[in-house]
C-alpha cells in the first residue's frame, strides 16, 4: 500500500522522462521485431517455394514394376528424401506438354520414346542441395536408372536468393539489436539522470538503496512490459496489414506470415525487462552517495 | 557525560592542493551545543560533511559513538545518517516535491506510520511558520523558507545529533531568535547539536562552547 | 577565434552528452542507411534475376526469312521490348536438349517438326510482365506467329517475391526512419535538458538568443555531420564485407552491391544536419527565460 | 535627480492565491542606495525579479529610465539586462565553470577584448577575496565564496542598476564590511543600488532610504 503510494509518487515526479523514454523504447523494439519478424519470414517463404523443386529420376524404358519398386524403396532410405512419386511414360508426356503449353509442339514425340520418372521431392530443399550432386550421381549408379536430372539452376539461385537475404537479415537484426539494446540503455540513463539531484537528497538523508531504488526498478520492469507489450502489438498490427497486402500479390497465399511464438515473446519481453532493470540500476546507482 | 563525538587530527585536502581541513581534533559531549565559527571559506562546511560521512578525511579520524567512521560499511551508512540531522548550507531539497514531502522523506524513510508522519511534520511547520504552504513546490518558496524547510526535515525525526550550517543565513531577526529558541529546547531534550556559522550575534551571550576555525586550522581547540 | 573558443568550451562542458548522443544518431542512421541499402539491392537484385526471363514467339515452320524480318522489327515497335533474337530449329533442339541436359531423352525429336523461335527479351520485365499477357495475344494475332509462350509462373513468382520485399522494405524503412528521427530529436533534447541551468543562467545576466544558441547550433551541425559520416562509414564497411561474402554464393556475382550515390549521401547527410539544428533549437530555446 | 525608477500599483500574484506583491507604488532616483527589508515570504525577492523582467508583474507597471517594461520587446530584454547587475539570492551561478569564467560570461556578451575581460575580472576578484580561485569550478567552492562570485558578476560591467538580494547572508562581518565599501564606492561613482536584505545591521547607521515589505505590502512608501 505505502509502496504503491511511492511507485504513484515516483511515476509522477518523472512522468514525462518515463513517457517519452518508454516511446523510444518501443520504437526500438518495433523496428527489432519486425526485422526479426522478416527474417522468420523469408527463411519460411524460401523454403516454401524450395520445397516445390524435385529431383527426376528417369527410368530405363519398359523397366519392370517391380524393379521399380526396389529402387523407390532404394531411393526412400535416403535420409533428406521426403517423398518419392511414380510418373508412367503418359504422364511424363502430359507433363512435357504442359511445360510447352501446347500440344502440337511435341506432337512428333509417342510415350514410347519417354522413359518412366520417379519424382523425388525432399524435406529441407536448401539443405539437400548441397548434397543433391552427390546423391544424384549415388542414384544414377542403381540399376534400371536411366539418367537423373534436376532444376538445379533454380534452386541454386534461390539458394543463393535465400543465403543472400538470410545475410543481409541477420547483419540487419545484429545491427538493430545492439542499437536497440545500447538505446534502451542510454534512455533509462539519460531520464534517471536527470533526476541526479534528487536521488543524491534521498541517500544524504538516510534512505537505503532499496528505499530509493525500490520503485525505481518496479517502473522499470512496468516500462520494460509495457514497451515491449507494445511494440509487439505493433508489429502485430504490421502483419495484419502484411498479410493482406500479401493476399493480393500471391493468390494462392495462406495462413498469413509466420509471427513471434509463445516462448520468443516470452525471451524478448524478459529481455527488454531485464534490460531496463539493469540499465535503471547502474544509472541509479552512480547517483547514490553513500 | 561521555564524548558522542571525537576528532582526531583529521585532515582534508582537495587536490590539487587545496588544504579545507588541517589536522583538526576536538570532542563533543553527548548534550553538547557547540559553535563553529570562522571566516568564509575557512573549513565549516567540510567539517560537517566530514562528519556526516558525506564525504570522506584525507587523513584522521572521526569516532561518533566510540565507533571509528572508517570503518562503517556502504551498507550501514544510511543508518548511521539516521542519527544525525543535518541543516545543508545550500539546502539540498527535493526542488520539485511539496514542503510537506520534504519534510516527511526523513521519517518515511524509517518506516514510521503515516498518521504518526502527519502529526510530527504539520507540528514542525507549525512552528515554523510555514502553515499553508505544505502543498507548495519547494522551488516555489523564497529564500527563507527553504531554509526553514531544510531544517525542519533535519530536526522531524529527532536526531541524536544534529549539524547546522549556517542555519539562519537567510531568516530575519525574529525568525532566527526563533529558530535559536527550536535549537535550545532540543538540547534540552537531549539532542547533541553542532552549529557552524559566520554571526556572530548567534553566539554572543549564549556562553556556549566556540570553536574558531581558519583556513582549516583549529584556532581554540 | 572568439567564437572558436567558445564552441571549444560549449564542448568541453557538454562533451560526454554529445559523445553519447552522436554515438545514439550513428547508430540508429547506420540502420536506417542499412536498410535503405537492402532495399535498393532487392530491387537491383531481383531486377537482374528477372532480367533473364524471355518471352518465347514459335514461328510456323518453314518461315521464310523476309516474313520473320518482318515481325521481328513488329516487335522491336513495341516500347518494353529491349532485344528479339532469332533462332533456328536446330537451336530449339540444342535448347531443349540443354533443357533435359541428355540428348537420347529427345532422340524422337527431329529440327524438322520444331518451329523456329524468336526470343524476346524486355528492358523492365516486371514492369513488362504486367503487359506480357496482352502483349502475347496481340503477338499471336501477328501472321506467321504460331505460339507465343514464356516462363509466366517464374516471372510472378519473382515478381511476388519482389513485391513481397519490397513492402516489407519499405515498411521495415518507415519505421526505422521514424525511430531514427524521433531518437535524435529526443536525444538532442535530453542532452541539453541535462544544461537548462546553465542555459536559463545565461539569459539571464544578459546575453542574447544568438550568443547563446551560436555554438550549440553549430556543434548540432557538426553532430550531424559526423554522426552521418559516421553511419555511412559504418554501413559501407559492411557493405563491403557484404560483397565478400556474395562472391561465395553468386560464383558470377561481380561488381558488389548498390551503395547510395552521392546525391542520396547529400540528402541524407543534409536530412541529418537539419534534424540535429532543429532539435538542439527547440531544445535550448524552451530554456531560455526573456 | 530624475527617477530612473518608477513602480505604479505592482502587484504580483502567484496561482491559485498567493500574493506575493500587493499594490506596490515608489520612485529611485538616479544615484540612490536603497534598502528594502522586511521578514521572510515579503516579496523582496520578488520585487526584484519583477525590476529585472525575470517575471512580468500581475497588474500594475514598472518604469526603468522613463521606459515601462510591459513595452520591451522579447529582443531587447538582454541589452535591457545588461544595464542592470542583479546578485541572486541563489546565486544562479554556472556550476561547471570556473570562477574566471562565470565573472568573465557578463562581459564576453557585450563583445568585450579578451585583455580587457582578464584586467576587468581578475581586479575585481581579488577585491573580493577569491585571487587564487580563479579556475576553480564555483560547485567546488563555499557557500560564502559563491556568493562573492555572484557579487562579482553582478558588478564587473560597471551597470548602471544593481539588485543585490541578500548579498551578505553567508559572508562573515569582515567581509560583509568589504562587500559594503564595494557598494558605497560603486554608489559614489554613480550607480544606483537596491540592496534586499533582513540583516538590521547592514542599514542600521547608514541613513539610507530604507522600504520595509510586509506581506507584500510596502510599510512606508
Ligand atoms: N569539492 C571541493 N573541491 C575543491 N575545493 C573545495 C571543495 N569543497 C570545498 N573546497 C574548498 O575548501 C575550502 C573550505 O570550504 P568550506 O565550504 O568548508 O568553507 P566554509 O567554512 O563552509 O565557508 P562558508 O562560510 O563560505 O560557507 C574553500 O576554500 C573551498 O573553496
Ligand atoms: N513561483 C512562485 N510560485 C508561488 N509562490 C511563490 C513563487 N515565488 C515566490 N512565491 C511566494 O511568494 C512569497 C514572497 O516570496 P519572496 O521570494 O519574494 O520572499 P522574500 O521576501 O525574498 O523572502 P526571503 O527573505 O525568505 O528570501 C513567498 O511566500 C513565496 O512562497
Ligand atoms: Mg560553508
Ligand atoms: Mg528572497
Amino acid at each position: 500500500m505505502r509502496f504503491l503510494k511511492r511507485l504513484f509518487l515516483e511515476f509522477r515526479v518523472a512522468a514525462w522522462a518515463y513517457f517519452t523514454a518508454t516511446l523510444v523504447i518501443v520504437l526500438g523494439l518495433a523496428v527489432f521485431s519486425f526485422f526479426g519478424l522478416v527474417y522468420s519470414n523469408l527463411n519460411y517463404f524460401t523454403q516454401k517455394v524450395a520445397q516445390e523443386l524435385v529431383l527426376n529420376v528417369y527410368l530405363s524404358p519398359r523397366i519392370t514394376s517391380k524393379e521399380v519398386k526396389k529402387i523407390t524403396s532404394e531411393i526412400k532410405k535416403e535420409p533428406l528424401v521426403a517423398e518419392v512419386r511414380f510418373l508412367p511414360p503418359e504422364e511424363v508426356l502430359k507433363d512435357l506438354e504442359r511445360l510447352f503449353e501446347e500440344k502440337e509442339l511435341l506432337s512428333g514425340i509417342s510415350p514410347d520414346f519417354l522413359p518412366p520418372v520417379l519424382v523425388v521431392s525432399f524435406k529441407d530443399p536448401f539443405r539437400a542441395g548441397k548434397s543433391l550432386k552427390e546423391l544424384s550421381l549415388r542414384l544414377e549408379g542403381l540399376p534400371g536408372v536411366f539418367k537423373v536430372q534436376f532444376a538445379q539452376s533454380w534452386l541454386a539461385r534461390l539458394a543463393n536468393l535465400r543465403r543472400f537475404l538470410e545475410i543481409i537479415s541477420l547483419w540487419g537484426l545484429f545491427l538493430v539489436g545492439l542499437t536497440t539494446c545500447f538505446i534502451i540503455g542510454l534512455v533509462v540513463r539519460f531520464s534517471l539522470s536527470q533526476r541526479k539531484e534528487e536521488l543524491e537528497v534521498l541517500s544524504l538523508v538516510g534512505a537505503t538503496p532499496g528505499f530509493i531504488q525500490g520503485p525505481i526498478l518496479v517502473i522499470a520492469v512496468l516500462q520494460g512490459a509495457v514497451a515491449s507489450f507494445l511494440a509487439l502489438l505493433l508489429v502485430y498490427i504490421v502483419k495484419i496489414y502484411l498479410d493482406r497486402a500479401l493476399l493480393d500479390f500471391f493468390p494462392g497465399f495462406q495462413g498469413g506470415l509466420v509471427f513471434w511464438n509463445a516462448s520468443q515473446i516470452t525471451i524478448l519481453i524478459s529481455g527488454v525487462v531485464f534490460l531496463c532493470v539493469l540499465g535503471s540500476y547502474w544509472a541509479s546507482r552512480r547517483y547514490l552517495r553513500y | 557525560m561521555e564524548d558522542i563525538l571525537t576528532l582526531e587530527r583529521v585532515s582534508k585536502v582537495y587536490e590539487p592542493n587545496i588544504t579545507a581541513l588541517d589536522e583538526v581534533s576536538f570532542s563533543v559531549k553527548r548534550g553538547e551545543f557547540l559553535f563553529i565559527t570562522g571566516p568564509s571559506g575557512a573549513g565549516k562546511s567540510t567539517l560537517l560533511n566530514l562528519i556526516f560521512r558525506a564525504e570522506k578525511p584525507t587523513s584522521g579520524e572521526i569516532y561518533f559513538e566510540g565507533r571509528p567512521l572508517s570503518s562503517l560499511k556502504k551498507k550501514e551508512v544510511p543508518f548511521f545518517r539516521r542519527k544525525i540531522g543535518f541543516v545543508f548550507q545550500d539546502f539540498k531539497l527535493l526542488e520539485n516535491r511539496s514542503v510537506f514531502e520534504n519534510v516527511a522523506i526523513s521519517l518515511e524513510i524509517q518506516g514510521i506510520g503515516e498518521d504518526e508522519i502527519r502529526r510530527r511534520v504539520l507540528k514542525i511547520l507549525e512552528r515554523l511558520g510555514l502553515s499553508g504552504k505544505e502543498t507548495q513546490p519547494v522551488r516555489q518558496l523564497s529564500g527563507g523558507e527553504k531554509q526553514r524547510v531544510a531544517l525542519a526535515r533535519a530536526i522531524v525525526n529527532r536526531p541524536k545529533l544534529l549539524l547546522a550550517d549556517e542555519p539562519t543565513g537567510n531568516l530575519d531577526s525574529r525568525r532566527t531568535e526563533e529558530v535559536m529558541e527550536i535549537f535550545e529546547d532540543l538540547n534540552a531534550e537531549g539532542t547533541t547539536i553542532i552549529l557552524a556559522t559566520h554571526d556572530e550575534a548567534l553566539y554572543a551571550e549564549r556562553h556556549r562552547r566556540v570553536l574558531v576555525l581558519d583556513q582549516g586550522r583549529l584556532l581554540n581547540p
